[in-house]
């Protein structure tokens, strides 16, 4: 027995093993046992198997208080299960749980379920496992990014907004339309300008035509009659009317 | 995040791709390496078609075998399956890289099983993974796992207490390069023998 | 390792010296290969040197040559240095990896207005525009329609100031379906087809 025991193989590397002899658990511990006896875990004698268990149980003398428990709930499970199958069938008016055939399918399950996972991890792992086995790409590339517009109105919004615009009757935008007048300011620019052209007597009518931005003639002519006069009282123009309502000369003062 | 990155993810912003079409099918290779060469993230096949001539799924599964045969005897691999595609370096090369880059620790064997066992009973709770492995504490290998980003909680239980339940994550799927989860190895074996039922209910 | 690839290769172990040179250099270059594929950064050539069955600086020079060339046509290629060698995408292909999207929004309401006015009294100058609108700022509109080639400058009108004149364009014939500007229906018509009835009696 202890021969058996001695050449399963002992995992003390990792730190989640539970028990000094390297099993994970009482089920781990029964699939140790039962590859000794068997190969096929279908075809395990429960009851032999018990058996090794409870002897093993019994020999771990130094077993942690902390970590036999599942054991020991496995342990009192196997002693009462090879009990039933040692004895003869129950009394049938007896109405029992659970059958001793039933109990030991049900652990003959959970050892098999337990390896099946065990298998299926050892193949997983055994995968080429990224960032293990295999790589992937060490600088990843970021590509542009071009963002279009697309406006979808149809012809008719485009119709019905014109139609729109052009039924309503919005009233026609304020125009502030260019005044057509000639200030006094203006007029005395006018005439400054011409100034040295008024040597000799000049028709004041003449001198309006001079400028063409300003359509208005009564404008410009009372502007620039304004400006004349103010020339005349600060010494800078002459004067002269022939006649009544006559033409009126104008002519610079020479100042020297 | 950039909207090309989630394309390439194979999640669809809220806002259209109408990537202009490349010329011919030697283009369209060179096209779908480089995006995916460029990627660090597998690439969804979803995102290549809009950026391939033809939008047509057997004609980029063409392209994509055959880079998959350009690459087949170099350094770096081509592997694709119905959803991603990915670059990889070889795992012939192993030795010559590892030195280097490895990244994944050496896990116990209790977090092995542990992560076996989540995949194959997904979603499922710390007290079904005890009762599968026989033993009453897996709380060291589920933190392990969840830190690796192999598995990840997936709500509660219906029943009462209401445990945690987990699952495994995209990235055990890509990590151990599987295409979905139905592509666990003798996924169907395990569930015609029964060995995936919980006991509870027996 | 190389045992296995020469098998799979089925190249006969047997041959001359030259060969199982090249097979060597085979291998290197994969795990150059390998390396520079999946390092976080551009890989140093005094590290590949390590990497290499001969610590040679021309002896990797012939590597990354051959690497090189390997990549040349691909969607990725290959580049080194004196220092550092990295692959990148082939720049070649920025354009057809660039992402286009395509965001669909209504018209403004004065764009509408502004490119129908156009559309009915081309050409047309900004002024008139603002006219019939009764709004004296449309060059925000204009800008987006030019922008977006639904109309276009027409010269300018002969009046004083000049003013620049507007139509629409072939593209704004084709995006509303009609095959000629003398296709926009006119009021009456549209009244005849029971259309625009939401507008009667203003």
């Amino acid at each position: 027995m202890n021969q058996i025991i001695h050449s399963v193989e002992l995992n003390t590397t990792s730190n989640l093993i539970i028990d000094i002899s390297g099993f994970e658990g009482p089920i781990d511990l029964l699939l140790n046992l039962a590859r000794k006896q068997k190969v096929d875990l279908t075809e395990i004698s429960v009851f032999e198997l018990s058996k090794q268990y409870i002897h093993y149980i019994n020999t771990q003398v130094e077993l942690k208080i902390d970590v036999a428990a599942d054991y020991l709930v496995m342990a009192s499970w196997l002693t009462y299960l090879k009990s039933k199958l040692l004895l003869p069938a129950d009394d049938p008016d007896i109405e029992e749980e659970i059958t001793a055939e039933e109990m030991a399918s049900q652990i003959s399950h959970r050892m098999r379920r337990l390896d099946a996972m065990k298998n299926a991890s050892n193949i997983l792992f055994s995968r080429p496992l990224i960032n293990r086995d295999t790589y992937l790409r060490g600088i990843p590339e970021e590509f542009d990014e071009v963002t279009k517009l697309i406006y979808n109105s149809s012809l008719y919004d485009l119709i019905k907004s014109y139609i729109e615009k052009q039924e309503s009757s919005i009233p026609t935008p304020i125009r502030i339309f260019r005044l057509d007048f000639m200030s006094i300011d203006s007029a005395r620019n006018l005439i400054s300008k011409i100034y040295s052209k008024l040597s000799s007597w000049i028709n004041f009518i003449n001198i309006l035509d001079s400028d063409i931005e300003v359509s208005n003639k009564k404008s410009k002519m009372a502007s620039s009659f304004s400006a004349i006069l103010n020339m005349v009282n600060e010494k800078e123009i002459l004067t002269k009317q022939d006649t009544k309502f006559g033409d009126i000369y104008i002519k610079k003062i020479d100042k020297d | 995040m950039k909207k090309s990155f989630l394309n390439r993810l194979g999640i669809k912003p809220n806002i259209k791709l109408v990537n202009e079409k490349s010329l011919s099918e030697f283009d369209d290779k060179n096209i779908v390496e480089a995006i995916v060469f460029a990627s660090r993230d597998p690439v969804h096949i979803d995102y290549l078609i809009t950026k391939v001539s033809k939008s047509d799924k057997s004609y980029l599964n063409n392209i994509l075998s055959l880079l998959k045969e350009d690459y087949k005897t170099r350094g770096v691999i081509f592997e694709y399956n119905e959803n991603y595609c990915l670059f990889k370096t070889s795992p012939l090369l192993k030795a010559a890289l590892s030195d280097e880059y490895q990244e994944t620790r050496d896990l116990s064997r209790a977090a092995k099983e542990t992560l076996a066992i989540i995949a194959y009973h997904q979603p499922t709770t710390r007290s079904e993974i005890e009762e599968i492995r026989g033993i009453s504490s897996s709380k060291g290998s589920l933190d392990v796992l969840l830190d690796y980003h192999w598995i990840e909680i997936a709500g509660k239980k219906d029943i009462p207490g209401r445990p945690i339940l987990y699952k495994t994550t995209k990235k055990f799927l890509l990590d151990f390069n599987l295409s979905d989860i139905n592509d666990l190895p003798n996924l169907s074996e395990l569930k015609r023998e029964g060995l995936l039922n919980s006991l509870e209910g027996k």
